[in-house]
């Protein structure tokens, strides 16, 4: 498959639809342990970053125009955690596939991985925090070895859908070290963390764009 | 049920508050060309000084912007209610108020806030432009006192930026301001209680629910859970036990001064406050100890959240001096 | 189910407050000796000068002991949560501010503050001290025009007050600070909204009830019903509907200055206010009327209701400067 | 009968149990058309006065000592509303027996009517401006009939509860024009007085109170 400009515009008005969708369960999840807040800067952040690169023209933008074109769009609409972490996420995938005017299933591993380790360097968690982390980290180990086992991409997409979702699952049973939850001990368990549930619908909704 | 609101569209209600802020204080505040965001005192940065960029989510008004005048700070990047500011918003304010010795970012510890704050810092620094951070702790409820470094920023900020502030009017040099940034925040300490939630403009729900008769003791100020859920007790028990807590870390001794700060969340009355600050003036008289200067009110609120926070900030020459410092700002003045 | 709040017993509320206050603010405020009551300013009244009470119930906390200090109100009367002070506490305050030039009353017209202000008249005039009273009247919902007399006084008071008090000041005698005082109050008028009941401390129980996601336009600041009840609507039609019976009324003209006050009934946040200041500001601009100075808080409440009033004062050369006049009080600083 | 100091002290203490009880429908009441503290007001002033006036040696002092330490300590208690008006009611009480060691059946009634003219003297209301006075004006009238016709104390009282009762009543169909209820026009239709109803309770207390 080659991942073009336009479908890089329709991935993120898909992913900006699901996180509209998915808004109020994500502020219920954060008001458990933060701030009640996290599906209104995921929804702010998409819608911002979806028209923003729509507005690209796909005759005169390659894919790291889009990548970075979503970065700051995402940052500049939304700050709070989540502006960081994925704005740094977007100029990695970025930086990841610097010059290429369309994407390999491979490019788009890159990508996906550069992804969750933007994450990680601007967050500083590791995994087992209760963060985002606990689902980005897993998932893109689970891309990248289904993809050195030849699977083409949808398939690497669902592998690291299905390693998501389990990490995501696995924040319940965790003590948070980083973000707002870290200051309540033991009183967040069996709740999970709103930033690994958004992860999920995010993974999910590009698995799903490139099914087709 | 929706909560009550004088809003419009609630995904409008940062911005037209901030352009009610401009209308009703236009001789204190403007914001930055092109940059709503970014809030300037119109008297304050200047040459030679170090300039003071605050900030931090909408919501707890009147932190942070009400903060921003001569005297004390010069600058603050708004966010969306309860999110950090974009790096954006830093950047214009740190601009507009580089007077050439630096600037010093000084806000509540919270990793959003700390992650945009510290992408503005780099790419000021990209331009040359001197940026130190201080983050504020003084939550004692918010992680033990050895871990103090982890604690969240809460309402006892409006004494560290004030002293800050002070230093900076006074021409301290960037390094000295640090100093006094951090020696402030070490000595401030604040604790609170939560009696009901509050529900932000896009949602118009409660953040978080609470029993009829129940109240969270060290509860964060947007509503993150605290350290102990319990029956509401009388304000006299309610501020004991913040006081408690306060003063074991305090370790003050008869005769020193402290600042006090009773602080309402939101919808808790002055009548409410000034029942908790007779007390506290019994506790502390008890113990010899002297308040300076006491201030009680809306300081750092969580939109309409009922329940209180009491700081104390235990002071020495320096701080008293510089809490005594003259300010001038919209929504706070001194001297 | 009883209303949350930070008190000890509820019959205790407003002695415990008014130690508080009298403890934050000791250099501002003192009790007369045997009277917690009555509430007089340590800098102000003098000799010569007219003395300035005011006074009413409590539960309208900054209204009416946060506007008592030099340069403004002489001395505040305390009476229970939404009762007038009895006669007692009055006469104690205008004794103690008694300079020679005799004393003005200046209070919201309730019939329970016009009774026992009466009396303590009546009984001053027998130790022969010349008092006068002004009746604030400023609520333009509480009675048709032709009505005026009949209107309560709410949140206008701060700016009548103001004017009142920087008379004072300025040595006015007694005939011209009942002059300001009257013209004052004419020049004043405010219009509120309330969308959520308070409860009394003696009760825990909301004082009125109203619907889920109703409002109460003109509602007074005890509760007492407004004018009319409706589904809520958003912060700018609110404002209009506000406004357009103030301005209707008023009757300025392009180039006229006004001063206006945004004013919480309690829980009802900075957010709000400023986002009503802001469509007030444009209503303002489209007539060409100039917003000579603005508050936006608290300054007249009714304990935790939710809801806003909107007062404009239209402003005359005399007017300006009054309100400009420097003012030192415990909860509130001009100049 | 011969009422003397003991008696009127113990009606007092009456009055401050029965405004206890009624305290909460008397908020309630005021609730709905004032600023819901009427029941407080009563409860707060009576059992000042009670207390002040248990207070009296009998053994020194004369009705009007009791009327007049009543009024003052109620108005001290309350100020609001009730404070004058029922404080000039007492002192105009002491003042219509003044120099009586002891109370004869037409002395308690002028004291009554004294009471009724007292509150409306201070208030300046009218009957039919949904007061406090639209109970007592009736009562005092009733009284009085009732004593010019012969009638013992207690019939005279019971006469006067009747009035007092009816007049209450009549407040429900009346606009206000006095207090803090007369700004609402017709909204206040259909809701009783909370002053009228507290007098009917005042009145019936007094008038059990000789009914032994
Ligand atoms: N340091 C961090 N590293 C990775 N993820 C983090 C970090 N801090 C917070 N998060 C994630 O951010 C989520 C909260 O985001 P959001 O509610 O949008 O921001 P805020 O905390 O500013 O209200 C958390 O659930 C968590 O997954
Ligand atoms: N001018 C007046 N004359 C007679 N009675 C009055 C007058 N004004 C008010 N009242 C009575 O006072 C009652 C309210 O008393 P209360 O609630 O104790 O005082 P407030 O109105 O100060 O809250 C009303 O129900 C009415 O009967
Ligand atoms: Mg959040
Ligand atoms: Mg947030
Ligand atoms: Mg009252
Ligand atoms: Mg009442």
């Amino acid at each position: 498959m080659q991942v073009d400009v336009v479908r890089l515009q329709e991935m993120f008005g898909a992913i900006a639809q699901a996180m509209a969708r998915e808004k109020e369960r994500l502020c219920e999840l954060d008001g458990v342990i933060g701030d009640a807040d996290h599906g209104i800067a995921m929804e702010l952040g998409f819608s911002a970053a979806a028209k923003a690169v729509a507005a690209l023209d796909p005759a005169t933008s390659d894919p790291t125009a889009v990548f970075n074109t979503a970065a700051k769009s995402f940052l500049s609409a939304v700050g709070a955690s989540s502006g960081p972490l994925y704005a740094t996420a977007f100029m990695r995938a970025g930086a990841a596939v610097k010059g290429k005017p369309s994407l390999t299933d491979g490019d788009m591993i890159d990508a996906f991985e550069a992804m969750a380790k933007g994450i990680q360097d601007r967050g500083k968690a590791e995994p087992g925090e209760k963060t985002m982390v606990d689902a980005w980290a897993p998932a893109a180990a689970a891309a990248r070895s289904a993809q050195l086992e030849g699977k083409p991409l949808v398939a690497c997409l669902e592998a690291a859908l299905d390693a998501a979702t389990k990490g995501a699952e696995a924040t319940k049973d965790m003590i948070a070290a980083k973000g707002r939850s870290s200051r309540l001990g033991d009183r967040v368990i069996g709740h999970m963390d709103p930033g690994a549930a958004s992860a999920v619908v995010l993974i999910d909704t590009i698995a799903r764009s490139f099914d087709a | 049920m929706k909560t009550k609101k004088l809003i419009n569209a609630g995904e409008n209600a940062v911005d037209e508050m901030l352009e009610g802020i401009l209308s009703a204080h236009p001789d204190h505040l403007y914001a930055v060309d092109g940059m709503p965001r970014a809030i300037v005192a119109r008297h304050g940065p200047r040459q030679g000084k170090v300039g003071l960029v605050i900030g931090g989510g909408s919501g707890h008004e009147p932190s942070f912007l009400g903060f921003v005048g001569k005297g004390l700070a010069d600058a603050a990047a708004v966010g969306n209610v309860f999110a950090s500011p974009p790096p954006d918003p830093i950047i214009a304010c740190a601009t507009a108020v580089n007077g050439g010795a630096g600037v010093l970012f000084l806000y509540g510890n919270y990793a959003g806030d700390v992650m945009n704050f510290d992408m503005a810092a780099e790419m000021l620094a990209m331009d040359d432009l001197e940026v130190r951070t201080v983050l504020s702790t003084d939550d004692v409820a918010s992680a033990p006192a050895d871990q103090r470094e982890k604690r969240r920023g809460v309402a006892g900020n409006v004494f560290i930026f004030k002293a800050a502030g002070a230093a900076c009017d006074l021409m301290y040099s960037l390094d000295e301001v640090e100093r006094v940034a951090r020696f402030a925040n070490e000595r401030t300490y604040t604790m609170g209680v939560a009696l009901s939630p509050c529900s932000l403009p896009q949602t118009l729900k409660p953040n978080f629910a609470i029993g009829e008769s129940e109240m969270e003791i060290g509860m964060g100020i947007h509503g993150e859970p605290g350290v102990a859920r319990g029956e509401l007790a009388p304000a006299d028990a309610v501020t004991d036990t913040l006081l408690d807590k306060i003063l074991e870390e305090m370790k003050a001794s008869a005769g020193d001064r402290v600042a006090v700060l009773i602080n309402s969340l939101g919808s808790t009355p002055l009548m409410e406050l000034y029942i908790m600050m007779r007390r506290v003036k019994q506790r502390l008289d008890q113990m010899g100890l002297v308040i300076h200067t006491s201030l009680v009110g809306n300081y750092c609120t969580s939109l309409e959240m009922a329940g209180a926070s009491i700081t104390l900030m235990h002071l020495d020459h320096e701080l008293q001096r510089l809490i005594d410092h003259p300010c001038d700002c919209a929504m706070f003045r001194v001297g």
